[in-house]
């Protein structure tokens, strides 16, 4: 499979996969495929101070969880909750609509901040 | 630096394979079966590479039958054998590990009325021959068992097998795509072999099938009656050629050669065991092939890392649809744990690498698993 | 002089299709399945190819499935249609000057309970479509009619057999192995179209089927479900690109070599009116192709005599056994006169020929012709 | 088919295909094959004096029958009547023993002299 310059920097440069102090956190996991991603957000005031990300499993999981990192950080949490499909494959310059699992990570972002809004 | 080290796929045409296939192609061009000089020219060149392939392999001129392929000699061996002497049914011996041109051929048999016993590998990835005899049936006509598997390397007991099968009068056809050009190999062990041409250094769209003299076998495709009426079809006098001079090219180089390989083989294992947490996958290989698995690494991405540092390697993981990954057949028939199946990579040296391709593999492999495994921490 | 008019039979690879081939043998010599980079860039020129070659008989890329030549494509096409829609029985139709590749296929077919339809043409080569309209049964089901005959050259009326068959929902086959690279070639007038690489100055060994996206076809040979499971085995990448590179130079030069066939062809036509007692066989046929006979003179014995003095024509009457001299089945269907029949040589242009090659040819024609007949009075 | 040097000489070559004096004539055709071979032979006193063909057919025909001339040209009838099948393909230097019609020339010879044994 050929991959992007975009997508080859986000697997294997990203700069999200390190250790943060957060305040949320949540993980997806896709047993059939063998993916779990686990995302971590230190929110301050609705606006997401930091994020990162532990990732297992194939690559387009790696490259999508380091892609929603870069869409979201540094953004509000209306702004991160909005992040959809279209905008994961723009960032990963990914087109191939066969593969679901890129939404692993912006189902564990989903699920952390979703924490929040029940408390 | 671009490594290629998935020789198991396929191979670079040798340059000096390449520099004869063009000579054929615009000069010995004819029609092997055209009566004129032009004809006959290119009949001499296509006959002497049946013979040269016949001698590499031990057997008959008469015995070798050019296809386009590992997969038509395949189809034509099972296929042709059964229509020209079993076309009412029977049992059929062959493994859970085959290539899928057998085991496609074998499902396509069962639909029209054959029954087929699977033997099952040892976790070490290898046909038991006590397997073998356990499982014939008094309508056994019929035994395929690979020489060597595709995905792990391992060499199966070919001679034991060969033995129990003619003790019992058992016709054993070996798909040797993996084997021809890496073991010195006795065909008549069997009493058919396959081969691919582009596994050993020659033109893609190339194979030979040997069938002993002594066995009846019909077409599954039918002309101008070419190849004494197995495989119709003009004859690829180049691919011929290029196979024969492929082998020829092998045969001359051979110690030399195993001995470099096996140099390059322990250059390799000694970095995987630096690595901890791995499995190597498959006991008894021939010595261009390692397939390792690294734990929580699943093997397409290990396999793409790899990539988009110039290395090629192969993976039988991959996940190809939205139905899930999709696992290799025969690291599941070995029962091997589920992060073994998922994480294996096949490391496939071919007899062009070079060391310091090598020592760059080694170093990107430590650098990449050592990431990938951060990534989770 | 050597001097090759088999072009028919076979061509010699072009140089600069030799030279692209070479370049895939030893740079782009992935695994077209393999998911790595040297897999990619072997995919990338192989469905280039396949792109290609679908524009030039004005299909869609996905119709194009590559064969190993054009003995498969039509067997694919017979059987696989088959197999897939009518497994049970019909009827065919099919001519008597079809190529072994196809009558073999209906041979066999016939064994399995099919009917065939077996039309025969006029004296002058031809299938005439009223003939075909009226061979229609209700339980028609295919017919398989070749674009041009190889023996003759003679241009079959595909757009008037097509409407009819379109008329009758017969779904329509037809072997273009001889005017693909000669003919400008519409393979919408067809639902299934065969080709052969090493008649259009690509590599042996390589070939094409088009079929129709509309129409449902089954395998004939099983394993790893290559070419959308229609043809497994490895993809012979540098024979695809070949055939493309091949087809991409006729076309470019298409006008001016037509030119100079027809040149050649009237140089060679003007010798042989000076020649008493000749019959041209076949007409309206492609302008690479005479088929001649001279009355007195053996068809064998004139190609040998050209042969020994440098020039490769073909004949279809040699003597191949004690069982006696065999004979052109073509021109037997085409009920010409014994003479005739086993006096046939056939002449092919080529677009690698030379002025001078065609004008020693006429010359030596005139020669040998002469001297052949002194020897009988 | 490959032939020999020595096939090439005959069939292309052939000196006796001539018109000469015949004292002896006969035919034989091979009408499966196509095949057509008059010999005409001058004798004198058991002698062969001259001889020549006429021949219609295939390469091998010819061959033959200029392979036949020349071994008989100038020898007495008792030789020629032994020519065999093998002294012919070694003349020719041809060796597929598939093809009979190498033996017309021969039988077209004998036919001509079995008329003077009848005299
Ligand atoms: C063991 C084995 N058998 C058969 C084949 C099929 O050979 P080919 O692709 O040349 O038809 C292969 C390779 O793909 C193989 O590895
Ligand atoms: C009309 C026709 N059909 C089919 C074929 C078979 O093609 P191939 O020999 O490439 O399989 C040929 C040539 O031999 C041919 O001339
Ligand atoms: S593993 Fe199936 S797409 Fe990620
Ligand atoms: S024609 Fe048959 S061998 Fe002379």
């Amino acid at each position: 499979m050929t991959y992007s310059e975009k997508f080859k920097q986000l697997f294997m440069y990203p700069a999200h996969a390190n250790q943060i102090d957060y305040t949320h956190t949540a993980e997806v996991v896709y047993p059939e495929h063998g993916d779990r991603v686990r995302i971590f957000v230190k929110l301050e005031n609705f606006l997401i101070k930091d994020i990162s990300f532990k990732a297992i499993g194939c690559p387009r999981v790696i490259a999508a969880s380091e892609a929603l990192c870069r869409l979201v950080n540094g953004k509000n949490i209306n702004i991160a909750l909005e992040i959809n499909e279209e905008h994961i494959r723009q960032e990963m310059d990914f087109h191939d609509k066969e593969f679901k699992c890129i939404m692993a990570p912006v189902e564990a972002l989903k699920k952390a901040l979703s924490k929040l809004e029940n408390e | 630096m671009q490594v290629y080290l998935d020789h198991a796929a396929t191979t670079r045409v040798f340059d000096e394979v390449a520099r004869e296939v063009i000579k054929v192609f615009t000069e010995q061009f004819g029609n092997a079966s055209s009566l004129h000089s032009h004809g006959e020219q290119a009949k001499q060149i296509y006959e002497s590479a049946r013979s040269k392939i016949a001698k590499h392999i031990n057997v008959l001129p008469e015995e070798i039958f050019f296809t386009s392929g590992g997969t038509e000699a395949d189809n034509i061996a099972i296929i042709g054998f059964l229509r020209a002497n079993f076309p009412e049914g029977g049992d059929l011996i062959t493994t859970e590990i085959e290539h899928p041109a057998v085991l496609e051929v074998m499902k396509y048999l069962e639909k029209l009325g054959y029954s087929v016993t699977y033997l099952k590998p040892s976790s070490e990835g290898y046909i038991k021959a006590s397997d073998f005899k356990k499982a014939i049936k008094k309508n056994t006509v019929l035994a395929s068992i690979m020489w060597v598997n595709n995905e792990t390397g391992v060499i199966q007991p070919i001679d034991e097998i060969s033995k129990i099968a003619r003790e019992h009068g058992i016709v054993f056809h070996s798909d040797a795509v993996q084997a021809l050009g890496k073991l010195k190999i006795d065909a008549t062990l069997v009493d058919m072999l396959s081969a691919s041409g582009h596994k050993f250094y020659a033109p893609k769209g190339t194979g030979f099938l040997y069938v002993n003299k002594s066995i009846k076998i019909h077409p599954i495709m039918f002309g101008g009656g070419h190849e004494r009426g197995l495989r119709s079809g003009t004859e690829n006098v180049p691919g011929a050629h290029g196979m024969a001079t492929a082998l020829q090219i092998i045969e001359k180089n051979y110690d030399l050669w195993q001995k470099k390989m096996l140099k390059f083989r322990e250059k390799i294992l000694q970095t995987i065991e630096k690595i901890p947490n791995h499995h190597i996958n498959g006991e008894n290989t021939i010595v261009s092939h390692i397939n390792v698995s690294f734990k929580g690494i699943n093997g397409e991405t290990l396999a793409t890392a790899l990539d988009m540092r110039g290395i090629s390697v192969s993976t039988a993981s991959a996940c190809s649809s939205h139905h899930g990954s999709s696992q290799s057949y025969v690291l599941k028939a070995m029962e091997l744990d589920e992060w073994i199946v998922t994480g294996a990579v096949r490391i496939t040296l071919g007899y062009d690498n070079e060391e310091e391709e090598i020592d760059y593999f080694n170093q990107v492999l430590l650098e990449e698993v050592e990431r990938l495994r951060k990534l989770q921490e």
